[in-house]
């Protein structure tokens, strides 16, 4: 069956990423499909590259990206939502005019429009907030 | 970053019911869930939105944020019609419990009671929550 | 003591509980701010609970939060509104605050 | 329809809507995860309408959020519990899925 | 960077109360909130604790997050005795409301009443809360 | 007066910034002295110099900034919650060997300490969260 998520909270402060996470992969170890995690709100934090978790707690971020890296998937993060919060990958940060960027490995950025897509096109959309 | 996808999704009409459940301003649910919503247009579903909870307090009338300085995004609402979303739906017991009624309201919308509101999300694809 | 209640007491318990603790004695104020402001409405579910507390407590809210959300005109009586500068003057005039989050 | 609820039963009212909307009609569950989970606790104030909704609704619990706030052992008679392979089920199972968030 | 400040404020010595109202794992307030308190330890002022509403979830026993991969934080509520942090109250409506009694705890603690607690949190030079 | 203030919340997302925002600059028009805002929690969210928020829209981070410049405001971000979040500033990113940092001007990072010591040389702490 084909699964979408969305992710509507950032690392750590909430358990929603924790969540998700746990659950997509325990529908991809059966056998599910994992057709696209939607970052949303607060959720588009949980892709930036820069965090430092204490060394004795989980790494949400490299976790995503490490997910996404074995099963191929589409992590993707509104730009909007991206935008009002500081997250820009390489181009963004050009055309932004900005020093700096802050994206993960496996993230890539890109339109709302994604998620209405994701709910077209899979069985289930399972959002994970607060 | 508006690549946004192909719209032909070989005729796919799914129903997508967004379910409003916050109040306006003091957190960003409501706002950045209306983003979604306007894109949604876009992609020739079957759309309602449900208010019920917090979220009847989105459509209140007369709502003025010059002195907080934000953005007033109420005027958006009323703006649906014009991009064919005219499936609002608002909860009777979420009005009563904070002593609103319909005429409070800045929209038309169909007052449903909370079980009508249940068979409603029931028959719903997709259901998005912020 | 100052209270500040920002959440709606239809979402959340913060009110509810803030009036348990507080609602007892004399000398404890309330001041509703942000999704706050909606405790004060008339003819909602809550407003019984306010008014008993408006026994011992004052209770103000913050005008701002309240016309941003178009409910400046059902606020109960004997509730005072205040601007932000008068914000600052309640915290000020009282030796502590707590904000129930 | 599967309704997830994750947010304490005290703290927010997001259950007793659930319950509000979904417990009427037939063909709703509702899993218990993360501080929902609480919800499904004998003894507290809340049992009664969790128990009540029963009679329409199968209720489910993730078992690694009781586990992890110490509460697995007081879960009410009823409540099926699952892990995150039964959860991948559950939504499998059901036509929709809504998170009362 | 524990650039810690200079410790002797000239021996003022301030009433400080945390007040914990959530519930842990869900969110991380109570996980960043035991941080403040851990540190307040090393200024010598008089600290206490409040714990009501979700807050009593923090103290109880068995907390066990294998299964959710986080990190399980609930000794560190040990730990505080000999950091010279000893006043805990709790409040007692809280315990009631959620079927729980003073044995399910894992530290000790005092108990008041709402009006007590009340009382206590009106002493306070500083309340800060999470 | 002396006033010290906590924010616990990220931009945009919850108005406990905004609030927060509001009341230092009617404090500081009123003659009073902001002696710290010390952000926690998300609220180290605030201080990233990345975001690139909707034209008709407040900027939340550059007021604070300007905030800071013109009344020499102390602005410290938590360095715990900084890490877990992926904010830094340029020392803090040699050290972490990350290879990008995004600190906005008038904002410094350091220990919690900060928090309480701002607690015992206030004569008022006001918090600002969720």
């Amino acid at each position: 069956m084909k699964f979408a998520i969305m992710i509507n909270e950032g690392p750590y402060t909430h358990q929603a990423t924790d969540s998700a996470y746990l659950f997509a992969r325990a529908a991809l170890a059966k056998g599910h499909e994992v057709t696209r995690v939607f970052f949303y709100h607060d959720g588009v934090n949980n892709a930036t590259r820069l965090t430092v978790p204490p060394a004795d707690d989980r790494h949400i971020v490299n976790r995503w990206s490490e997910l996404a890296k074995a099963h191929d998937l589409d992590l993707v993060v509104c730009i909007a939502a991206a935008q009002r919060r500081g997250l820009m990958d390489e181009n963004e940060a050009k055309r932004q005019g900005k020093d700096a960027n802050n994206i993960a490995p496996g993230f890539r950025i890109s339109g709302l429009g994604q998620l209405v897509e994701a709910g077209i096109q899979s069985d289930r959309l399972v959002v994970f907030g607060d | 970053m508006s690549e946004e996808m192909d719209m032909d999704e070989g005729g796919t009409v799914k129903k997508f019911m967004f379910v409003n459940r916050k109040a306006p301003y003091g957190t960003i649910y409501a706002l950045e869930g209306l983003e979604v919503v306007l894109i949604s247009a876009a992609f020739d579903q079957d759309v309602s939105l449900a208010f019920l909870d917090d979220g009847v307090y989105e459509l209140v009338k007369g709502q003025n944020t010059k002195a907080v300085e934000m953005k007033n995004f109420s005027s958006t609402y009323r703006a649906l019609e014009g991009y064919d979303i005219e499936k609002l739906y608002v909860e009777r017991e979420s009005l009563e419990a904070r002593g609103l009624s319909e005429g409070d309201l800045l929209v038309d919308v169909q007052i449903l009671s909370a079980a009508e509101m249940g068979e409603m999300m029931a028959a719903q694809d997709v259901v998005i929550s912020f | 003591m100052l209270h500040i209640i920002n959440k709606s007491p239809f979402e959340n318990n913060s009110l509810l509980s803030c009036l348990r603790v507080a609602s007892a004695a004399k000398g404890h104020a309330i001041l509703f701010i942000e999704d706050g402001v909606y405790g004060v409405m008339q003819g909602t579910a809550v407003e019984k609970s306010v008014r008993d507390a408006m026994a011992n407590m004052a209770v103000y809210a913050l005008n701002p939060d309240l016309e941003a959300r178009g409910v400046q005109g059902r606020v109960m009586d004997g509730v005072k509104l205040v601007d932000y500068d008068g914000f600052v003057d309640l915290v000020a005039e009282h030796d502590n605050v707590q904000s129930w989050l």
